[in-house]
């Protein structure tokens, strides 16, 4: 029988199940634990979503460590320990704080191997909440990804499922280069599926086939996967039959499976939340227009959150998010 | 420094605004009427007011996540807020913003803001447009215990210093960050004592105690008028709810809160001071109490049955002046 | 007579005049003017590259202000000051440095207009040096701005040349939201050409039409322009007529002199000195697949820096760096 | 602390390579032969050697732009610092980093940083890397005046404290940031000042005086590996150089760096220590000089037949171990 779990219990059982496999892996973060130097329990929190919870009880203090507010300070040090012998897993609670501390990713961990010659090993993890949807606002919402898929050194993993979110953690985790993961904070609750118990690795650069069909291609990214699914369900019934990618990882990408998909179906639509410039969506847009050009029949759409930050205001913040309906209007564009 | 009687009744009804207006938003969170993340001030009161009530609209200031009591203080409509809170178009920020970047810039409230120790950098922008433009105004950036660590606070205080900046430091020390103890994450315990690393005053003071505040504030206001440069205060007490709304607080004591609100509200404090020195009576005091339940009453009434933002024409605004 | 300056000679005249017709108008910056706190000249060093040499000696030190290395407090400091009434410019000596300051644009200038809903202004400038030529190595040359033009609020800016450099320089402070200033190192003493001495102010979002051509549209940016134009030169030998496009703000982008030139050519080449993924390559390639998808006769060829960090070793840096040999062969190519 | 003659003629032996190796460095940018950001250490040797006196190649210290002594004082090769500072293939670091970047982590030497306040980050993770495994071992940041002022710096300081870090804080306060004095751009003038603001022991040391950090350092080390925690040392003295080669100095005082040369040379001090007290005769240290010269010229001498890396096979390597 499938053991359903949710992405939020599916990412801890993949945190325990490498704590557990490898001494030298550590967990840090804000209130990762909680209740440090509080009159009351510890593990208070188990992190700002509760990813984390029980971890502090089994491993104790030692590896798994709550940090001040100075992300500059303890994801740098994530980096530095990783060069020196531990896999940190690292939390930045919510990826709209990289402004405070992108150095240590951008010109330390990204850098260091190319830098050095080869030289150093720097196998650390970086956990981040993005997305919206969870009516927080600007500042709290963000989808940055683009920004880390622009840094050569760094890999970017984005799950869009809790069979994925354990998968790709473990990889991550084992993974020797520096790993920034991706977490959507409305997926926490909302994705549940079959998660097998024991251990597994998806590996890096292999997009999932979400869904197969000849007539328009769909690459859709994070939590969007789920949305172009509903567009694809919508556009089934009007016979348009979609095939759904999800890259699972942007940096590295499947190349191969976006552009023989494209060779297949002559049509591109890409489905991103992220903002539309210099985003993922352009990004495999220019990959198609130069590499699978010759099969393109229509256009490629990009379906993407607008120029605008993250409105809070629901009503606002529902009209950001890239809708399925959306999504299906482009597909239809270009099957015109 | 003597208080008139309309200071003092002007401290607490602010204090008074916020207390019921963070009751009030509690109740409407819990109900799920309001989304979003939302930390309350209540608790807290003394200081928001305590500092603000040496300010005027031309002097600013930068608030935190946990702003609402600073708006209020400042002298931020509470009806614009609440409408902002419920992410209406008639807003305090056309509903974009929330209750983590409420603000109003002609009351000289420059936002809440959601980034730990986004806002000290920025009052030290503020203050630099005091000096250059030589208004004679003053900065004050609030701050709480945990963004006493981020690096942008702290460059901001080496800076204010080096600039000589008219810029007050306030750091709301209630003991926690999210759950973690500041005894904790603030090496040595004490934020006071990062004051002489940046050559600068600094002064702890009980944040439950108005007058307290009052005084160490008007002190610190004084001197960056005249030009001496920034204060640190620390200013300690305890949250009277959770770190936001939702949040189950077992990292704190048995008992912790209650024992707060019964010994340290700074309201009950403020009606013993002064109705026992019969600066006012008790009665003063009910009427506003009952003027502002009113007042907050009206306001949720009021966002209830006001208009939704317009996402076809206000989704895509207000990103550039020109673009 | 043509008057010639040099890029940073346009810049600082530039300065030097709105600085004069503007009294709200501040600079700050590490060592812009230098000498501060030590015993011998004030204005020692005039900025890392002496852009703004002499500027303190003029306007003095209410209004050309040195920093202790603090770039977020600084940052953050012009960003606020521009809320309330001044016109700063702040120096981030090299844009590298973005990862210790990001947070105050990103977060808080960026976007403080829309979630105050419209009530703020932020008339702040920041002045950063990119790219890569000068043997600075992986932390002192890179070509960042595509993190920047991802953030709605921003605006970005790339001038070419001295003309240019000077137009948009004060376009930019005079100009009411947050604009982000790119000056290539290398430029400041190559880019040499005719500037007027009267203030004139070049538009946002107007691209600059570097040659006229036929056959195959080419977009650069930045440095590259000049790269693209030796590349033309080469290719008219062949009778291959490039049409070449500075777009010279990429935030706001000039997206219908691109579509007009592609709907006339039908081939794009882009260039640009920024690493490939999430490029401003892929995002000016996106745009032309899809709004001018039907004018397109070839692939759309990005023509950029390798996903690599900036090498230090000379024979290294000089293959990172797009040359134009690499365009000229690109243009073939679609020409083919 | 009583230095053994070994040790003596070892640390001589450490500062004069990188005395040597500088000055040496400064001609050949002179001329042209070097190209891109180079700033040189000579003047404050006795910090680099003085407190890598007391460190294995298992201890790990990081370094800032001005790497050079660092990497010396930690045992990095000198022919392959040599080579890729000329950016050869067989440099330290394939010639990808340069002078700004050069490390070698076989040493414990975990980089110059070009990125100022880069270090203390990463020398937390160091630090915790060895807490964590046991294994005995201690980091060493090396920060200069300027990069004390960095929120990275900061948060480090609080960081390491509140971890208990085996972290020593060595700040080099060479008076200068490039052009801008100490005394201005630290709040207060002294570095050491902040120490008791993250509750960590702190101590001013003469930097022109090995002895002075040598002693200091080994007590900060030893508190480290006793697991007491970080202490911040500050460092005291004055560079020979600019600030990069290039610079032209206007900036300082007419006549102090020749005054800093004939007063203050931590070499020229150590000589007359040690021969006054006859630890070691003239004859042992001429000797040394007479060793590192042949040395150095012939890091140049292999440096310039050495071949370049070769773009078509390493501009793409090295970017991950795997992709
Ligand atoms: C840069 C950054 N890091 C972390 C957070 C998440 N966060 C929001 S509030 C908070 C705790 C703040 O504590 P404190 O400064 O003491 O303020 P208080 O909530 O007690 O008023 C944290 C960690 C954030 N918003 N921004
Ligand atoms: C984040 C950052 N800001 C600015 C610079 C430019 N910069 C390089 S060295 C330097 C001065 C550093 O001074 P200090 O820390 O005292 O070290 P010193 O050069 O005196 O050894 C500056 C401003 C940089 N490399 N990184
Ligand atoms: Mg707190
Ligand atoms: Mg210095």
């Amino acid at each position: 029988m499938a053991r359903i779990l949710t992405y939020r219990e599916a990412l801890r059982e993949a945190l325990r199940q490498v704590l557990e496999e490898d001494p030298t892996v550590i967990v840090m973060g804000e209130d990762i634990a909680g209740g440090l130097g509080a009159p009351g329990e510890l593990d208070a929190w188990g992190g700002d979503m509760g990813v984390t919870k029980g971890l502090f009880g089994q491993f104790g203090p030692e590896r798994i460590l709550d940090t001040p507010i100075s992300e500059s300070a303890y994801i740098g040090a994530a980096v530095g320990a990783a060069t020196c012998g531990l896999r940190p897993i690292a939390e930045l609670m919510f990826v709209d704080f990289m402004g405070v501390c992108f150095d240590q990713l951008l010109n330390q961990g990204a850098k260091f191997r190319y830098m050095f010659g080869g030289k150093a090993k720097t196998p650390v993890v970086i956990r981040t909440q993005y997305g919206a949807g969870y009516r927080t606002a600007a500042q709290h919402s963000q989808s940055l990804y683009p920004l880390f898929a622009h840094v050569p050194g760094l890999k970017v993993v984005i799950p869009s499922t809790a069979y994925d979110a354990k998968g790709l953690l473990i990889s991550s985790v084992r993974d020797d280069d520096p790993v920034v993961f991706f977490e959507h904070k409305v997926l926490y609750d909302e994705a549940r599926d079959h998660v097998p118990e024991a251990p597994y690795a998806i590996p890096f650069g292999e997009a999932n086939f979400v869904r197969e069909g000849e007539d328009v291609t769909i690459v859709a990214i994070g939590r969007m996967v789920h949305v172009a699914k509903r567009a694809a369900d919508k556009l089934a019934q009007e016979k348009i039959e979609v095939e759904l990618i999800d890259p699972r990882t942007i940096s590295p990408l499947d190349e191969d499976s976006i552009l023989e998909s494209v060779e297949k179906t002559g049509r591109l639509v890409v489905v991103d939340e992220a903002h539309p410039r210099c985003g993922m969506a352009a990004d495999i847009a220019a990959l198609v227009a130069d590499k699978a050009f010759k099969s393109l029949k229509a256009p490629v759409k990009c379906v993407t959150a607008p120029h605008t930050p993250v409105p809070f205001s629901p009503v606002l913040e529902d009209a950001f998010i890239p809708s399925d309906m959306a999504v299906a209007a482009a597909a239809r564009t270009v099957m015109a | 420094m003597q208080l008139s009687r309309t200071a003092l009744l002007e401290a607490y009804r602010k204090m008074r605004t916020i207390r019921t207006f963070e009751d009030k938003v509690h109740d409407l969170f819990e109900t799920g009427e309001l989304p979003g993340f939302v930390h309350l001030y209540a608790g807290e009161e003394a200081s928001a007011v305590g500092v603000c009530a040496h300010l005027d609209d031309e002097d600013r200031i930068i608030s935190t996540h946990r702003g609402h009591g600073h708006c209020i203080a400042k002298g931020c409509d509470v009806e614009g807020m609440m409408l902002e809170l419920f992410g209406r178009r008639d807003g305090v920020c056309g509903g974009k913003g929330g209750s983590m970047h409420i603000a109003d810039l002609s009351k000289g409230m420059m936002g809440a803001n959601a980034i730990v120790g986004g806002g000290p950098p920025l009052a030290c922008g503020a203050a630099l447009a005091a000096k250059t433009l030589k208004t004679g105004k003053v900065a004050v950036t609030f701050t709480g215990d945990g963004g006493s660590n981020q690096g942008t606070t702290f460059e901001s205080l080496n800076l204010a210093s080096v600039w000589k900046l008219p810029l007050i430091f306030v750091f709301e020390n209630n003991g926690y960050a999210e759950s973690t103890g500041s005894g904790w994450s603030v090496a040595g315990g004490d934020i006071v004592r990062r004051a002489p690393a940046f050559n600068m005053p600094g002064v702890q003071v009980d944040g439950f105690d108005f007058f307290a505040v009052h005084e160490a504030a008007g002190e610190a206001v004084e001197r960056a008028r005249r030009g001496e440069g920034p204060t640190l205060l620390e200013i300690k007490f305890g949250r009277f709810y959770g770190h936001h709304e939702g949040d189950a607080q077992t990292y704190r004591a048995k008992g912790e809160v209650a024992k707060l609100k019964a010994e340290k509200d700074p309201l009950a404090g403020f009606r013993k001071r002064v109705t026992s020195a019969a600066l006012l009576t008790a009665a003063d005091l009910d009427a506003i109490d009952a003027e502002i339940e009113t007042l907050i009453e009206g306001s949720v009434a009021l966002a209830r049955k006001s208009p939704m933002p317009d996402p076809k024409v206000d989704l895509l605004t207000d990103v550039y002046i020109r673009y």
